[in-house]
């Protein structure tokens, strides 16, 4: 099936998909990703979309990017630059060319060349044509619209009609490029338009249109393969962070033997976590679309009061409304996970953008002294075992969770090796239904945790508040001393979650000139980074946190064992402050607030550079 | 969670009091409402393991404390979305929502709006004082205007909130008014309340004696509430001043007016008959904008209005969700979507 | 601030257009919004200096971007607070807030709920499409119940809102619909929204062409409407289906009723009359109750009232101020209570 | 008209009255302290409050006392222990008794020890006849009903009207006992009770009555004179700290030229600021009382929008709500100012006592990197200064501002030498008209404010709102860069505050053993304890900050002259953190939350103990 020539081998390959919100890029990006996965290569990808649902056509404003990046050895980002771009319009061409590798190859669909096209973002002439351009890159020009109604001829579709086909026309090239097996993507798209044949038959025909148009014009003179990656056995999913976390959440209900009440308002990046979880209704989850952040959390609050585990999910700005009734929660000390998965601030900021910079928010954004345990995962795939993790440490110390993800990991995807149900440890939860003895605040010596009690107990009834209460019997007290013993085992119980957090894993040097900190979704590009400083001889460590409230037992020595220390994320240094205040490290700070997720290189060479400093 | 056992042991009104000092100031209308809610629950033959009762914050909102049962005092307004939350995770729990006119209509309107039109199996009781007892004598949304208070020195201007007007325009599905010191009445109207499924909505005029005392004196004073109270009964006139008045709709303006029947005998044909099931609302929105001292104020169930509730809702799509998609299975999950193996 | 100066430069609809982009989808009914709120906004005679546009979040809520006055892209669901503060400052300005069916209901219900009791004079124009747009298709409050969107795979659960109802329960003294695609009868309605003094509230049934397609199309579709559109005429009888059909009150069960005039011409007498100042606010109550597909969908102002605006008070309560306690002095300020001296 | 012999000087005394909400103590306080202030005294009070509006008679919960120290030196704090401590019924004896001073007076309202009373608060038997108490202190009981009584015989009160007026009987006999002046307090009874003219007589004849008890009883056998206190020369009035933010409020905007809009929301301690505010309608004040926290803070917001000072004033768990509101306030770059009259927490917590724990809120609690500068006031009178301060910044750099109190300070007193108006400079604000180059995003070199355009100004037409903007236009950039650059903008911003911060203000030593460090309402408190200290020999330095964000700009190189850094506020440590996060400092940590202020011996064995450590 593949071209005439044997393919070209090649370890890692990074795509960029850039076109009109309307030219259905995510879609084909994740369907490469999919077959790409499928195929056994490490994948990870980072898809770009504008606020607008649909900015005006043409423009720079209305780019929708999607980047994959597979590849037979293992990966840990979506890649800094490209090795092919595949540009639907000068837009999307004007946008993503400068990233583009020298002599990589540039893929863009002539028809949208248009002088209307053009002029939209200031081209005189089309750039395709520049001979600079020619010389950097391998540039083709293809007049997609075109074949893809040649291909649809005879269907009798509109020319709107046609020109929606025309990703697919591109993926089959792609299929073509890198090899792909067309056979399970045909098969994806007859069932995904099940119900509108003719847009399956028109999909598909352009689809294959595509792969034939590489195959005949043997368009690229060469094609190439991706071997699969060495992966550890097992079985693989491809999965996204918003589908991961949701996958963890109701896992762990399982595993608690505890059913699952989400209260959540709808809010970019966030909302996949709502409309995922309302699948699983079968699972005992309830899913409540409330009227606003603050009736999500204090729906969450009753469901935990109720005896369930009460999860909201948002990102900043409704964050920044949940403060209140977090503080509530605290107080009442009951088991509950809040769910931020951040995106570009300040207020409504960039919406559709990655951003770290809700650390200091989920930390103190509400009245009094109030910690609760943060949480980040890392990847995609991690957000499951973030998510269980969480759920674990709220019914455990009996505390509101916030469990923290952000735009890049929550839309971004990579292969998962999914565990066995039976691995999974179940979670320990115990009712109190003992009468005697009962004290509503007393606590287990270990945790701290007083005891989860359901309304519907008999004999338990007992009444709780936002007021300051009594540290045994939980009734009002207004007693000094009484105030100053519940603040103190309120941040005693939270610190002591310590005990749950396993040391500090370092990877890299485990000591030596630099150690590299970092948190959340920053962990791939940071993580290469290292390695290729690494690989220049410097000796450098990595920790990546996965607790921010309690930090791990043992990081402060971990931080002494280092020259220097560098501190990476993506805001103005949020996780910095908190290690110097914590810990009186004179650490380095490396931040970036672009809406964008770092690149590798832009990690190694503040490693360098910080060497230096 | 079980359903109420059928053979309970016989709860008294004792068994609802708490040890706890009940802390409102002297002669304040929330002791008569307290006893009343505590006489009133044992007639329930419901366990009190099975009631609860979320407030908010203020003074009203601190009811739950002297309750006997399960109880949360909130955040301020924000009582209607955790009792939400509450039903959801166990819909057979009898819940009270206790909450005062700032709590209800100032801050939580919103969740209020929402918890009507949801229709939530509980109870809401709302204790109008038309003042904000606990931050000390602000006016509140409930407040006529004009009124001077330690916020609004030179008089308040806003119009205020209707809170019967604004209910069943919420889609309220049952909306009473009750007084504070009438206790028989109250009574009557919680067990109507009680057998209703689906958001009870019941507004309780009381008096706060610090803030705003007398508030309701033309409804609660011997003398004056003859003249100025419409007690609603099911089926019978909307007469008032000891049958010697009635309420008659002028049909050009569509507008309530006031027969005195004692010079119109003849016209107690016309005067209105009550309809707790009012298809068409407009009894209730004719009772809402009977304000005093224009009119006698109605006092009882104004409407009363069939739909599923929100709760019985959720569980009904989940028995479904089982039917259709089958038990939960880790495996299934997990495993779900494209998958593939790495020997 | 000075009021309009009363020479104006004539403005016309470019006037208003700013250079921007405007990004919503092809085919978004927020197209035909803007482009006659353009139209309409130089008909006024007020500089465009002394407009503002103030919204909160949603598709809806990124007009002002495309209005060349003054505006603010606020947060979600506090436009009506902002416009209250901003009319404080200054209550010359011509205030407009623009917002969505889960801005204005979901989030922001309560906002609006007291910006409609207190009446300030603003106008408000509700893009009603029935949906969350911006976050990409969930159901909103205005959303039918059992529908089938992103956050509910299985059906939605809950009662919408009834925004009519809603608002004349919020105490609305003025409450109108109109529809993206009808220019002219939005003209109208903005017209006489312009006019009045108070909260004016428009809900424009609008569609979202992305995320729920022909939600309103029995009454945009030229056939459909015909039998599903009722459009309200003051001193106008409620006809529709060319006059063939009208809605009379039936007197036992107060509901309106379809009337089929052609099989029943002498009930021509009983058709109600509109009348927008409708004193009892029966009418209103009555249309906003009358929906799809049971009845023809009322078009139109449904019921205008009189009451000061919150503003004019506010000003008002200013002059007696200064007339009563005396021009600002800074002395009097500093120095006033018990003072004594130390030498 | 004093006692036959010559009275006692002393130079400090320290009184506290007890009794049931219903005693009427907060107004007996007050009404001592103002006769002390206008005495010439230098006075410090402090109310403390229960929750309820009026707790069940004659129980713990429901005492409410009031606290003053006058002096004839300058003092700081209300003291830590009373001379003389005035009980109106057991529990008022019982839960005070123990602060009281060995030798120290109790005059006890006899009436009120029934049994009844007694059993409420657990004593078996009268606490007052008890030898070990009579030892150590100089106990008098008086049947003050009956006395009261007494003296209003014939006047047809009712015995509830007539108990009403045994508050004012006490004052009398503290009149007596400090050889006050009765005149004035007479004309202020009449005035107060102007409409009840029977109230006035009543509450004048057990005023007197109580006066006439000490003279003719000769009761203490002796009485006491507290000279004037050498203060500055000029004009003083005892302010309660709302009032002089209130005041500091209107004065602002008077000396702007810019009309003042306070949205609010009723809080306690806050509420004040809107009562207080509302009064002065005629200086073109708008007072709102918005629906919630949330639509208070927007209409300030709309408010400064239009071109007026917005301000807002709310409590801790107010200001939750306002996170994401703030957070707009902050990227459109407006001027307001947010008053947070700090309570104990967390959540609803002790809503009547005083705490500290809102500084992080403050700083973090909103999402994304959105800092706004952050203002104390350190005692009442001051809140005046810093109300004027933190609208001058406002405006100035075109920002919200916090400003920080606390319940301690809003509802103490203390004398304020009142300012002559002219000598208040203006604040400088100027509206922009000018159209030509206007760009909205254009910034002042010195400030980088923006400039303040009103609606209604010809040409100036322009748009703003919560998305990221483009740093000279101000529409709407998904720029990356852009991004970046407005985020390092906004916060130099407000870094630049430092231009206006003056140097630190160090009190005693310049260099040394220690340095303590405090903030806001424990001002007085601190001062005394390291004067203290300082009396005891040791090296002792003590900065107490106005601006918590930013800092001053030496404080680093003032904190590196001490060997030691004590940091002493009222929560678990926020200022300590955001010291050691700021300067690697190795500070201590004294802090306390009991919802009580520090007592001056605490702060002194604070620093012996740091000292030490
Ligand atoms: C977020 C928040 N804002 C404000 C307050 C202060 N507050 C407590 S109760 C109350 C109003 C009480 O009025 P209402 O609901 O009528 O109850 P009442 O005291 O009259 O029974 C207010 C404003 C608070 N506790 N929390
Ligand atoms: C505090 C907050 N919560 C949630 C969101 C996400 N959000 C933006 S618009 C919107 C709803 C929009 O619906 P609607 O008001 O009907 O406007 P439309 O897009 O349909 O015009 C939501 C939930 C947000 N921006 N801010
Ligand atoms: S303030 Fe009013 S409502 Fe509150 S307890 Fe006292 S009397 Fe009752
Ligand atoms: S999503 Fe819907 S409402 Fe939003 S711009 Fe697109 S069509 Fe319009
Ligand atoms: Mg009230
Ligand atoms: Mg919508």
């Amino acid at each position: 099936m593949a071209g005439a020539e044997a393919p070209q081998i090649r370890e890692k390959v990074v795509i960029r998909l850039a076109g009109d919100s309307g030219d259905g890029m995510q879609l084909t990006g994740t369907e490469f990703t999919r077959s790409a996965a499928l195929a056994g290569n490490d994948v990870a990808t980072f898809p770009d979309f504008p606020a607008e649902i649909r900015a005006p056509a043409g423009t720079l404003a209305g780019v929708s990017g999607f980047q994959l990046h597979f590849a037979s050895s293992a990966i840990y980002t979506p890649g800094d630059a490209p090795d092919v771009l595949v540009a639907m319009n000068p837009a999307a061409f004007k946008k993503n060319i400068g990233d583009l590798k020298p002599g990589g190859i540039v893929l863009a669909n002539e028809d949208a060349f248009t002088s209307a096209n053009l002029k939209k973002v200031d081209y005189a002439e089309s750039p395709l044509d520049d001979d600079a351009l020619n010389e950097r890159h391998r540039v083709f020009k293809v007049a997609m619209e075109k074949q893809v109604a040649l291909a649809l001829d005879g269907m009798g579709l509109s020319t709107k009609e046609i020109a929606r086909s025309k990703n697919f026309w591109a993926l089959g090239v792609l299929y073509w490029l890198y090899n792909r097996d067309t056979e399970r993507q045909v098969e994806w798209i007859q069932q995904k338009f099940a119900k509108k044949p003719q847009f399956a038959e028109a999909n598909i025909k352009a689809f294959k249109a595509g792969y034939h148009y590489g195959d005949t014009t043997e368009m690229f003179g060469e094609t190439y393969k991706v071997e699969k990656a060495k992966m550890e056995p097992g079985v693989y999913r491809n999965i996204m962070g918003n589908v991961a976390l949701v996958t963890g959440l109701v896992t762990a209900s399982q595993k608690a033997g505890v059913p699952l009440v989400l209260g959540s308002y709808p809010i970019t990046p966030a909302s996949d976590i709502l409309h995922n979880l309302a699948k699983y209704r079968n699972y005992g989850v309830v899913t409540f679309q409330a009227e606003d952040e603050i009736a999500a959390i204090a729906a969450s609050i009753g469901a935990s009061y109720g005896g369930a585990i009460g999860v909201c999910s948002t990102s900043g700005p409704g964050l920044a409304l949940k403060g209140e009734a977090l503080g509530l929660a605290h107080i009442l000390e009951i088991p509950m996970v809040v769910v931020n998965v951040q995106r570009g601030g300040p207020s409504t900021g960039l919406p559709t953008k990655t951003e770290q910079s809700d650390l200091l928010q989920c930390m103190y954004g509400r009245n009094g002294d109030a910690p609760v345990p943060v949480i980040a995962a890392k990847s995609p795939a991690d957000c499951f075992y973030a998510a269980i993790e969480a759920v674990k440490v709220a019914v455990k110390y009996m505390t509101p969770v916030v469990l923290m993800s952000d735009g890049y990991i929550a839309n971004g995807a990579e292969p998962w090796k999914i565990p066995e149900p039976d691995t999974i440890p179940d979670i320990p939860v115990s009712f109190r239904t003992e009468k005697e003895g009962y004290q509503v605040y007393a606590r287990d010596e270990a945790t701290l945790a007083r005891a989860w009690v359901k309304p519907g107990t008999p004999g338990l009834e007992h009444r709780v508040g936002g007021l300051e209460k009594d540290f045994l019997t939980g009734e009002v007290s207004y007693d000094p001393i009484n105030h100053q013993k519940m603040c103190d085992i309120r941040a005693e119980k939270v610190a002591r979650v310590q005990q749950d957090i396993p040391p500090t894993y370092v990877e890299g040097d485990e000591d030596g000139d630099i150690l590299v900190v970092g948190w959340g979704g920053t962990y791939g590009s940071i993580h290469v980074g290292v390695e290729k400083a690494r690989a220049g001889g410097h000796k450098v460590g990595q920790v990546h946190l996965r607790w921010l409230n309690p930090f791990p037992k043992d990081l402060g020595d971990v931080l002494g064992r280092y020259k220097k220390v560098l501190v990476c994320e993506l805001n103005k240094g949020q996780l910095w402050r908190l290690l110097r205040a914590e810990y009186l490290v004179d650490a380095q700070s490396f931040t970036k607030v672009q809406g964008q997720p770092f690149l590798v290189q832009e990690v190694q060479d503040a490693i360098e550079a910080a060497l230096k400093a | 969670m079980p359903l109420d056992p059928p053979d309970l042991v016989k709860l008294t009104r004792k068994d609802f009091q708490t040890p706890n000092d009940v802390r409102w100031c002297p002669g304040c209308g929330d002791y008569a409402i307290l006893a009343n809610i505590q006489k009133f629950l044992p007639s329930l033959g419901v366990p009190k393991e099975n009631i609860v009762f979320i407030s908010g914050i203020g003074c009203a909102a601190r009811f739950p404390y002297y309750m006997e049962t399960y109880g949360m005092h909130s955040i301020h307004g924000r009582a209607p979305a955790v009792a939400t939350g509450l039903k959801l995770a166990n819909p057979d729990l009898h819940v009270f929502i206790v909450t005062g006119d700032g709590d209800a209509l100032s801050i939580g309107g919103n969740h209020m709006l929402h918890l009507l039109r949801r229709n939530l199996d509980v109870t809401v009781l709302l204790f109008n004082n038309r003042i904000y007892g606990l931050t000390k004598g602000q006016y509140s949304p409930a407040s006529e205007q004009g009124k001077i208070t330690k916020s609004t020195p030179l008089g308040s201007l806003d119009y205020p909130v209707n809170p019967a007007a604004f209910a069943l325009g919420a889609g309220a599905s049952f909306y009473a008014r009750t007084i504070d010191r009438d206790a028989k009445h109250m009574l009557d109207v919680l067990e109507k309340a009680h057998a209703h499924k689906g958001t009870s909505f019941i507004e309780i005029y009381q008096n706060c004696v610090v803030f705003n005392d007398n508030a309701f004196e033309y409804v609660t004073d011997k003398k004056q509430k003859v003249e100025h109270a419409l007690y609603l009964e099911h089926g019978k006139p909307w007469l008032f001043a000891d049958g010697k008045k009635g309420i008659a709709l002028d049909k050009t303006t569509m507008s309530p007016v006031i027969v005195d029947l004692e010079k119109e005998p003849a016209r107690a044909e016309d005067i209105m008959v009550h309809d707790e099931n009012d298809a068409s609302g407009v009894l209730g929105h004719l009772l809402a904008h009977m304000d005093h001292p224009q009119f006698p104020v109605p006092i009882g169930l104004f409407r009363q209005s069939e739909r599923p509730a929100y709760d019985a809702q959720v569980i009904e799509q989940g028995k479904v969700a089982l039917e259709k998609r089958g038990a939960p299975d880790l495996k299934k999950l997990l495993f779900s979507g494209d998958v593939w193996e790495v020997n």
